[in-house]
């Protein structure tokens, strides 16, 4: 269990500055590295149990179906992988502490720094592929964090922003891969996935799997074609670049190369891909390193280089390559990482990074020079620092590498040209910066660093030349560990010395450094020669593609998604009739069973007119009035048609709805232009006929094939059930108020909410009005005439007789509450048409909302009611009960949810159209004495 | 608006309610009854404000006289009207007579519009309240004297008798 | 017999409803026109009735009622719009 | 009392609505009490619910003791349960975001939120279609109030569109509805279901095409290509509050067409089984890669966030087409992280747009934020989580649907999940990158997001830390989720030959049941 | 006669169709209470057309399906809230965007008094 | 003759009566020259028509039932209530669009004269 910590403790740490916040700096900076300096010890505890062959795990549950576990193992690789990032971690703590500056938060800092570090942990900890990929992401997260901490600079912003493009696409590619792996294999479990290299290499997805992982891995690790959002990523602050581009992000790469070597490696295309793309990034990292004029530039392509070098040792698909390819990770790490913190100093003390600038600076940081001058030996591969031995190692390889058949000798010569431009880079990092003359204007005068910004150089570069000297003894035994779990079987025996006695690596190491020494005093011609091509900036052309890519897609969904309701319904309605009509073509037969009933003239005149009047409202929609009243008469119609088929509580719900809706859309119409333009075109016109027409002809063959079909339907128990179940002899009624109440008590919230919604629309509502109607003719003086208001007064009472008598006997004849209350309502409205708003509002004391509320209560607690009696809610109850005099009366609970119906749509209807009026009146532009 | 100041305010129109009622429900059952009743005194009640104060009926048995004879006009201004419509060779004479009112309740004139407009070859096309005249439409008329007079004696002058104004 | 008047009546409405709509589309005027919708109304009631009878039964006088009451309203409302634009105001 | 549970999802928030609306110019304070203490409330019962739902059995709740097929019925089944929770919690944060001064824009905003919630919840839990299509209506006509709360020429023209597509919309709904019971006789979904299978070849396509418009209907409230047009304006456009809640309203269209289409058209329907499967494939791909392109072409936070809502709405729909249980549990673990994060993601819009002055939530330079770590933090959370960057939900139910997809289908959803997870990061970095660092130099000086606003949102976009922790056991309930769905017959049994112990509600009329 | 009825449902939803589908806000509307009247119509039809028969117990004829008048009579209502919402919203829309094009695009429209 | 019979035959020639008004009414509408002439029609016939149907209808229950119906008294009373107000609108939006009318009519008042003859109302309905 102790593994866990190693990732935990980090994780817990990244917590840490912010709790601390209110500490001083150096104080933070200490809390800081106490928990990861634990981690270290936890890894140290292992160490022995390690090297003895050992493989320690833990795994805890997490998401079974997905196999994903919080699975850790701490194999030879991982602890090394460990070391590297919690010790190279902490000397980052330390530098940082110095490098950042009072502006900027060093809590911020140190929050995502931890972060990142639990991330890398995690990465080279997981036991769990799905795992590993988890932190691979949050390696990608945490360092867009880091690399956009001077959020600033527009650098920074958009270095972050491709390098977690870049990453983050690799990453999911990953995913790709390790899903793939998974489906293989069967498992996520990284130990039975590493045994189960056959397996995979047998798989027809082996080739997906591999280019999926490599992708993965290559664009983590800056390799050709994805090295260039590495060179931007510099915007970072130094002790970000040290840490990312030495020890850990990019390292995440190769880590991922030797993590699956064991299982990828050993085929052919593992050799093409790997060794060319490592020997592409090799030269390309090389060149521009040597050619960049800025300090931490010339880092990261050499840190490029570098990346290609242990990417094309694993692509040889030798052991001892991978061994070097290790070696190269642990010493590029240390070199690298001295390097960087270096440059950090001199920016930091000169205020520039230009080396154009930057000249002779021995003379006023003469230790950091020293400092800087092994490291670059190292990187150089000078013999006795560590980087001359894996660079031998490398040049070794090289030279039995034989898959290119004849032209093999070119590994090893293109090897050679690597390692000479590498010792050309890294001259000039000491002579254009240290020597070669005076600076030239500075911003600052340099002087030494502080001495604890110094400290972590000197302990990497003490490792430098320590391992360079006694590497069998320092690097050995986890070498061996490490490569343990890299190549597949036994592991290969290693023996690291300085000297190998005279033999072509070494001649190739002297030509390095000879050539090196050359091609640095001649770069004045490589330069020149460079200057004849146009410079590409990989980040502004990166942020020119996106832009683009971003223009492109603003076009594309501003083309599709162009805001025009026509084309949104057009679509809706194609979708639909082409879904219907791929139903209908497989009905063999349109007409049914059914034997067909007789049609006789009274109705084909109604459904001519019908028809007609449908007609006419599209003919007419210009004229919108005209077009209102042949609506009228479809309404009017429809209501017959109900009543023809028997069915004559539709005919007076149908009724009521029609004379309320055109007395809505006759209000709606003043403020509404009277008359449609003429917009559409032909075409337009053309293709919404062809849709409606196909539209219909589909419905009218639906409802044919429908009708002429018999079917056994549930009705049948209603009818049964309606008086002895319902206790009424209006089946539909009872249907709605009892049967199926919930749906009507759903039907009157709805009526409920759109009278509280369209008193929410008309707050506010700044209308249009005519002052004239369509001809210009002035509106009539005669606002309320007097024949009308006389009448109407004598209707109200009469209508609201007839609702009261409609709303009684609803349960048992047509009727109910429904339309009870819209009859109710439309006398109610006819005295605002009489007389006016503010005549009526003046003897109408209530608000209508609380009624319309009220209604639905009512309906709702009647349902409640039967709680009481332990039934399900809306249970009904009646009886009839004998009143002397009066008679057999009968009641029934559904007569009270009817009343909440009634007051419902008598509340609502008013709320809307009244409450319409009312908005209007106040607003009318021109005012007429009575 | 009439004030509410007796149980009834208005007995006629409670009258009126439950011979409705009671027309409605077709029965006469003590139930229908009471449930008339109820309803001819709440809804009246209940629809008060809504009313101008108006004239009461002061003689019903000339309104039922009223009444009857109306329909007999209804029937009459019917096959006059058929008449024109269905003879392709009588050209109607049509002419726009204003009509002089000698009463000024709303109510009244209400009524005496209406019955024009439902009798023969007549409709009462605007009323001008400020002039207090009724402009009438007679599909074929040649006398416009004729007409005043006769709607004067026919409708006006019973109906100022039965709401006594 | 009278199953044939109820038919012979019920046609002669639907002839009359037939010619109300020829004058909807014919027009000329606005007023023209709803005093078409307005006729059609009440001669559904005659058509409604007349489906009453021939159905033998009384369910359908509540329809009628209300086609009496409400085509009258809906007249009133297009009428007050010609005249005002605003029908409540 | 145990038993009326499966009914207080619709009847509490009803009451409470009711007693909101009842005096619209009552107290800001009064309704904001009810409303969230019946939010709260509702929590509770969704969680009694799911607690209910665990032991595998479908239970329902006979409406006026009419037993199913004839009477309208409740069904709690565990799909039902975790929807309602769901929604439960996310209309809590939304409508705690709102008390902090947004429900006052306008009137009655929390007696349609209640009402709102109804009908969602009604949808959820009805075994009954025309039942279902109520509950829409309900849901419907409270959202297109909500989303004009406040007012503004955004919400009026989108609202618009919106509406007359519903409108249009429930108009295919009643068709389909009437062809449906023109052909089975019945409106209960199990007792449809049961008749499906036995339908003669002569009036299959009928129904087919009924089944097939009822998935226009259901694509259109889901927002699939080529009926989500609506959706980036709309949701953009709507109160924070109420776009927040709105991220259910998709899912009501996912959950209808898993529900409609495992039971009604599921794999014991005979010749139409499965018949949807491929239009919803294709359309959820199509949605997916249409609404990656939106992601990029987003030009402010709140229509990036609606893309990432199709983004969701997309995988859904591509999870719900493919076979098996593992695509449906890893659907049903990826929709409540999905509703919730991008609920939370409009409301922290919201704060980005107060404190930004002018500028807004778009996506320019503007004056600095008032509480960038805060809402820094927050913008990282929620994107990654809603991108599917590890270590969190979205990252968890992405790999799950991945995992899920068959062999066949692995190129495209693969590839195109990947790419619109991609779009999703560039577009994310871009705007987090411009909100939070780029700024321009001036006082910060937005309003800061009070107690209300922080808890609602930092709750609402937690959700994806704490559910890919909790992925363990929700990961179990999905599971067993998916393998009811999968089980069309259970449901039916459970419906139409109750055992008695099974029922919410103890039968009285039992002697009218077949 | 059901060949009668169908075509009618058929010819009303086209023309609904038709207006849905037209630039202005109240063609929409209208279009779509036309299509809502269609929908009612064909949703009634589906238990069949019955001519000559009832709802109501106790009659002498025989039962027409009452299931569908009831789902229609909801489907009323509800289509009659909605219809009034979008009228409103109409108005709404007209009021905000100064036109009453769907899509909101200013179009030349006579200038009119504004309060 | 029964006097069942006797009725029978009144109640045919009723309906018989109540549908020819209608179609008299309804081609009044479609024949005469000005729209206060076609006014006449509907406000008549058409309402006549239906008063006879109701009338049968009565009568035809009570034939049938032996009870009664008085429910069409009451439509009655209600067309006969309405008819004549919706009439009055009528021609009063007539007259307000200034409907031409038939150039034989006589009469004519000055709501349908040319504007040129200002009257205290024209003036009064210029704003
Ligand atoms: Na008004
Ligand atoms: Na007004």
């Amino acid at each position: 269990m102790t593994l866990l910590l190693i990732v935990l403790l980090p994780l817990i740490g990244s917590l840490v500055p912010l709790a601390s916040a209110r500490f001083k700096r150096t104080t933070i900076a200490w809390l800081v590295a106490i928990l990861p300096a634990i981690a270290l010890g936890v890894a140290a505890y292992h160490t022995t149990s390690v090297f003895a062959g050992n493989i320690p795990t833990v795994s805890l549950p997490w998401v079974p179906s997905l196999s994903l576990d919080l699975a850790f193992r701490l194999d030879g690789l991982s602890l090394l992988f460990v070391y590297l990032v919690l010790g190279i971690g902490l000397l980052i703590i330390l530098y940082a502490r110095y490098y950042l500056s009072e502006n900027d938060s060093i809590v911020r800092f140190y929050g995502f720094l931890m972060l990142f570090m639990t991330a890398m942990l995690g990465i080279v900890t997981s036991d769990n592929l799905l795992l590993l990929w988890f932190f691979w992401e949050l390696t990608s997260l945490s360092s867009f964090l880091l690399i956009g901490y001077w959020s600033g600079l527009s650098s920074a912003r958009k270095g972050a922003r491709m390098a977690l493009t870049v990453t983050g696409a690799g990453g999911l590619c990953l995913l790709a891969g390790i899903l793939l792996i998974g489906n293989v294999v069967g498992s996520f479990d990284l130990t039975t996935v590493l045994e189960s290299r056959d397996l995979i290499q047998s798989s027809p997805y082996y080739m997906a799997i591999l280019l999926l992982v490599l992708l993965g891995a290559f664009t983590k690790s800056a390799q050709f074609p994805f090295q260039f959002w590495l060179p931007h990523a510099m915007a970072a602050p130094t002790p970000v670049s040290a840490y990312l581009h030495s020890a850990t992000m990019v390292k995440a790469g190769v880590f991922l190369l030797a993590r699956f070597y064991p299982v990828l490696s050993g085929t052919d295309e593992w050799f093409y891909i790997v060794t060319l793309v490592g020997l592409t990034t090799l030269l390309y990292g090389a060149f521009f390193a040597l050619i960049k004029q800025d300090l931490k530039g010339v880092l990261a392509f050499s840190t490029i280089s570098h990346l290609g070098l242990i990417t094309l040792l694993f692509g040889f698909n030798t052991e001892l390559a991978a061994v070097a390819a290790v070696f190269h990770i642990i010493n590029h790490a240390t070199f690298k990482a001295s390097l960087f913190m270096a440059a950090g100093i001199v920016d930091h003390e000169c205020g520039t990074r230009d080396i154009r600038k930057l000249n002779g600076l021995w003379r006023y940081m003469p230790y950091t020079t020293v400092l800087a001058a092994v490291a670059s030996a190292s990187m150089a591969g000078v013999p006795l620092l560590n980087g001359f031995l894996s660079k031998e190692m490398f040049l070794a390889q090289s030279l039995d590498a034989q898959m290119l058949g004849g032209l093999s000798w070119i590994i090893p010569a293109l090897a050679t040209l690597g390692s000479i431009l590498s010792v050309a880079y890294s001259l000039r990092f000491i002579h254009d910066v240290f020597f070669n003359g005076e600076p030239k204007d500075l911003p600052k005068t340099p002087h030494e660093p502080p001495r604890y910004m110094r400290l972590p150089i000197e302990v990497l570069i003490l490792i430098c030349v320590l391992v360079g000297i006694l590497p069998a003894i320092l690097i050995e035994p986890i070498l061996t560990a490490a490569t343990a779990a890299v190549v597949p079987g036994e592991p290969p025996q290693i023996h690291l010395s300085l000297w190998h006695g005279f033999n072509l690596p070494l001649m190739m190491s002297g030509i390095a450094l000879m050539g090196g020494l050359m091609v640095y005093i001649a770069r004045d011609h490589i330069y020149r020669f460079h200057r004849q091509f146009k410079t590409l900036n990989a980040r502004d052309s990166f942020e020119n593609m996106v832009q683009k890519l971003v223009k492109v897609c603003q076009w594309s969904i501003d083309r599709f998604e162009n805001g025009s309701l026509q084309r949104y319904m057009f679509w809706l309605l194609l979708t639909a009739v082409g879904f219907a009509a791929s139903g209908l073509f497989q009905v063999p037969r349109l007409a049914g069973d059914k034997v067909v009933q007789p049609v006789d003239s009274v109705l084909i005149i109604g459904g001519v007119i019908l028809c007609l009047a449908a007609i006419g409202t599209i003919m007419t929609h210009r004229k919108r009035l005209i077009s209102l009243l042949f609506l009228s008469v479809v309404g009017m119609l429809v209501s017959l048609t109900f009543a023809r088929f028997s069915a004559p509580d539709l005919a007076l719900t149908q009724l009521a709805v029609e004379v309320v809706t055109i007395i809505l859309l006759m209000l709606a119409l003043f403020f509404l232009p009277q008359k449609t333009p003429k917009e559409s075109t032909g075409g337009r016109v053309l293709r919404d006929l062809l849709l409606a027409g196909t539209f219909g002809g589909v419905i009218a063959s639906l409802n044919y094939a429908v009708i002429t079909r018999p079917v056994d339907s549930i009705s049948r128990f209603f009818i049964e059930n309606s008086v002895p179940g319902g206790g009424g002899h209006n089946i539909v009624n009872v249907i709605l108020v009892d049967f199926r109440g919930f749906d009507t008590l759903g039907e009157i919230t709805v009526l409920g909410i759109a009278g509280v919604a369209i008193y929410k629309l008309l707050n506010r509502l700044r209308l249009f009005m005519p002052s004239s109607d369509l001809e210009g003719r002035p509106w009539s003086p005669e606002r309320f005439p007097v024949i009308l208001y006389s009448v109407s007064q004598t209707l109200l009472p009469l209508a609201l007789l007839v609702s009261a008598f409609i709303f009684l006997r609803g349960h048992n004849l047509p009727g109910g509450g429904f339309i009870a209350g819209l009859v109710a309502a439309v006398a109610i409205i006819l005295i605002y048409m009489a007389r006016g708003v503010e005549w009526s509002q003046r003897r109408l004391s209530f608000n209508y909302q609380p009624i319309a509320v009220t209604g639905v209560a009512i309906a709702a607690l009647t349902g409640l009611g039967s709680w009481i009696f332990n039934a399900p809610f809306l249970t009904s109850s009646f009886g009839h009960f004998e009143i002397p005099v009066i008679g057999d009366i009968e009641l029934a609970t559904a007569l009270l949810f009817d009343l909440g119906v009634y007051l419902t749509v008598i509340g609502a209807t008013l709320m809307i159209l009244a409450n319409l009026g009312k908005v209007t009146t106040s607003h009318r532009p021109t005012k007429e004495k009575q | 608006m009439i004030p509410a100041t007796r149980l009834i305010p208005t007995p006629f129109l409670t009258l009126l309610l439950v011979a409705v009622w009671l027309m409605l429900q077709n029965s006469l059952s003590p139930g229908n009854i009471i449930m008339a009743v109820i309803l001819g005194i709440a809804l009246p009640r209940l629809t008060y404000r809504f009313w101008d104060r108006q004239p009461d009926v002061q003689r019903p048995w000339l309104l039922i006289r009223y009444i009857l004879r109306l329909i007999g006009d209804i029937i009459v201004a019917n096959y006059e009207v058929s008449k024109l419509v269905l003879s392709p060779w009588h050209k109607p004479k049509p002419y726009f007579v204003v009509y002089p009112l000698s009463m000024t309740d709303h109510f009244a004139i209400t009524v005496l519009t209406s019955t024009i407009s439902l009798t023969p070859g007549t409709i009462s096309a605007h009323f001008r309240l400020h002039e207090g005249t009724v402009l009438i439409h007679a599909l074929d008329l040649e006398d416009e004297e004729a007409l005043i007079n006769e709607i004067y004696e026919r409708y006006e002058k019973p109906l100022k008798e039965i709401f006594g104004c | 017999m009278l199953e044939r008047a109820v038919e012979i009546s019920a046609v002669l409405f639907m002839i009359a409803i037939a010619l109300n709509f020829y004058r909807l589309i014919l027009g000329p005027s606005l007023p023209d026109r709803i005093a078409a919708v307005d006729t059609m109304y009440v001669n559904a009631i005659g058509a409604i009735v007349l489906y009453g009878m021939w159905l033998k039964t009384t369910l359908y006088f509540e329809a009628a009622l209300l086609i009496a009451m409400l085509g009258f309203i809906s007249t009133v409302a297009v009428c007050k719009y010609l005249l005002r634009g605003d029908i409540i105001e | 009392m145990m038993d009326h549970l499966l009914v207080m999802p619709i009847i509490l928030p009803l009451f409470a609505g009711l007693a909101i609306l009842w005096k619209r110019d009552a107290s800001a304070r009064f309704k904001r009490l009810v409303s969230l203490s019946a939010m709260a409330l509702l929590v509770a019962v969704g969680v009694a619910l799911i607690t209910m739902a665990s032991d595998d059995t479908i239970r329902y709740y006979a409406l006026g003791d009419w037993q199913p097929p004839f009477g309208i019925v409740m069904v709690l089944d565990r799909l039902s349960a975790l929807m309602v929770l769901l929604t439960s919690v996310l209309a809590l944060f939304a409508g705690l975001y709102a008390c902090a001064g947004q429900d006052e824009e306008g009137s009655n905003f929390h007696g349609l939120f209640q009402l709102q919630l109804m009908g969602i919840n009604g949808a959820f839990m009805t075994g009954d279609l025309f039942n279902l299509f109520v509950f829409f209506e309900v849901l419907l006509i409270a959202s297109y109030a909500l989303l004009m709360h406040g007012g503004g020429k955004a919400r009026t023209q989108s609202g618009l569109h919106y509406v007359a597509l519903n409108l249009a919309g429930s108009s295919l709904f009643l068709i389909a509805l009437g062809v449906l019971y023109g052909t089975l006789g019945t409106l209960n979904m199990a007792d449809m279901a049961q008749k499906v299978a036995t339908l003669d070849t002569s009036s299959a396509g009928l129904t087919m095409a009924a089944g097939l418009l009822l998935l226009t209907v259901f694509a259109l409230k889901s927002a699939m290509l080529p009926l989500y047009f609506w959706l980036p304006r709309a949701y953009a456009a709507a109160p924070a509050a109420v776009a927040a809640l709105f991220a259910i309203m998709t899912k009501v269209g996912i959950y209808a067409i898993l529900r409609v289409f495992s039971l009604i058209f599921g794999n014991q329907a005979g010749a139409l089984a499965d018949m949807a499967s491929p239009w919803i494939w294709w359309g959820g791909l199509a949605t997916l890669a249409l609404a990656a392109v939106g992601c990029l072409s987003a030009r402010d936070m709140r229509t990036l966030v609606s893309y990432l809502v199709l983004v969701s709405v997309g995988t859904l729909l591509a999870a719900a087409s493919l076979p098996g249980q593992q695509s449906l549990s890893a659907l049903l673990y990826y929709m409540p992280q999905t509703t919730l994060v991008t609920g939370g993601l409009f409301l922290l819009a919201d704060l980005i747009d107060d404190q930004r002055g002018k500028a807004g939530a778009r996506i320019v330079k503007s004056r600095p934020l008032r509480q960038p770590a805060l809402l820094g933090t927050l913008f990282f959370i929620g994107m990654a989580g809603i991108a599917g960057l590890p270590p969190f939900s979205g990252a968890i139910g992405k790999a799950m649907i991945l995992q899920a997809t068959p062999e066949g289908a692995r190129v495209w959803l693969w590839s195109i999940l990947l790419v619109a997870g991609l779009c999703a990061i560039v577009a994310a970095s871009r705007a987090g990158s411009t909100f939070f660092w780029r700024s321009s130099e001036g006082e910060a000086s937005g309003p800061l997001a009070g107690p209300a606003r922080g808890i609602a949102t930092a709750a609402l976009i937690g959700a994806a830390p704490l559910l890919a922790l909790l992925a363990g056991p929700i990961t179990q309930f999905t599971d067993a989720t998916a393998e009811q769905l999968d089980h069309p017959a259970r449901y039916i049994d459970a419906i139409l030959n109750p055992d008695p112990e099974n029922q919410a509600m103890p039968m009285s009329n039992s002697e009218e049941t077949p | 006669m059901e060949a009668l009825y169908a075509t009618v449902t058929g010819v009303l939803t086209a023309c609904g169709i038709y207006l849905t589908l037209r630039g202005r806000t109240f063609p929409v509307v209208v279009g779509l209470t036309l299509l809502s009247y269609a929908v009612n119509l064909f949703l009634f039809s589906m238990g069949g057309l019955a001519s000559k028969s009832t709802t109501i117990v106790d009659s002498s004829f025989p039962y027409a399906d009452p299931l569908p008048q009831a789902l229609v009579l909801t489907a009323i209502v509800i289509g009659f809230a909605m219809t009034a919402f979008v009228v409103i919203l109409a108005m709404r829309t007209r009021g905000d965007l100064g036109s009453d094009s769907v899509d909101g695009q200013r179009t030349d429209e006579p200038r009119e008094e504004r309060k | 003759m029964d006097w069942r019979f006797a009725l029978e035959l009144l109640v045919s020639a009723f309906l018989i009566f109540g549908g020819v008004f209608a179609v008299v009414g309804a081609m009044g509408m479609v024949r005469f020259k000005d729209f206060y002439m076609r006014l006449h029609g509907p406000t008549k016939s058409t309402t006549l028509g239906v008063g006879c149907i109701l009338l049968a209808s009565m009568s035809y229950y009570w034939l049938r039932t032996d009870t009664l119906s008085m429910q069409e008294m009451l439509i009655t009373l209600f067309l006969f209530i309405t008819t004549p107000v919706s009439a009055h609108l009528l021609t009063m939006s007539g007259l307000h669009h200034k409907l031409p009318c038939d150039d034989a009519t006589r009469g004519r008042p000055y709501e349908l004269k040319e504007s040129g003859g200002a009257t205290k109302e024209s003036t009064a309905s210029k704003r």
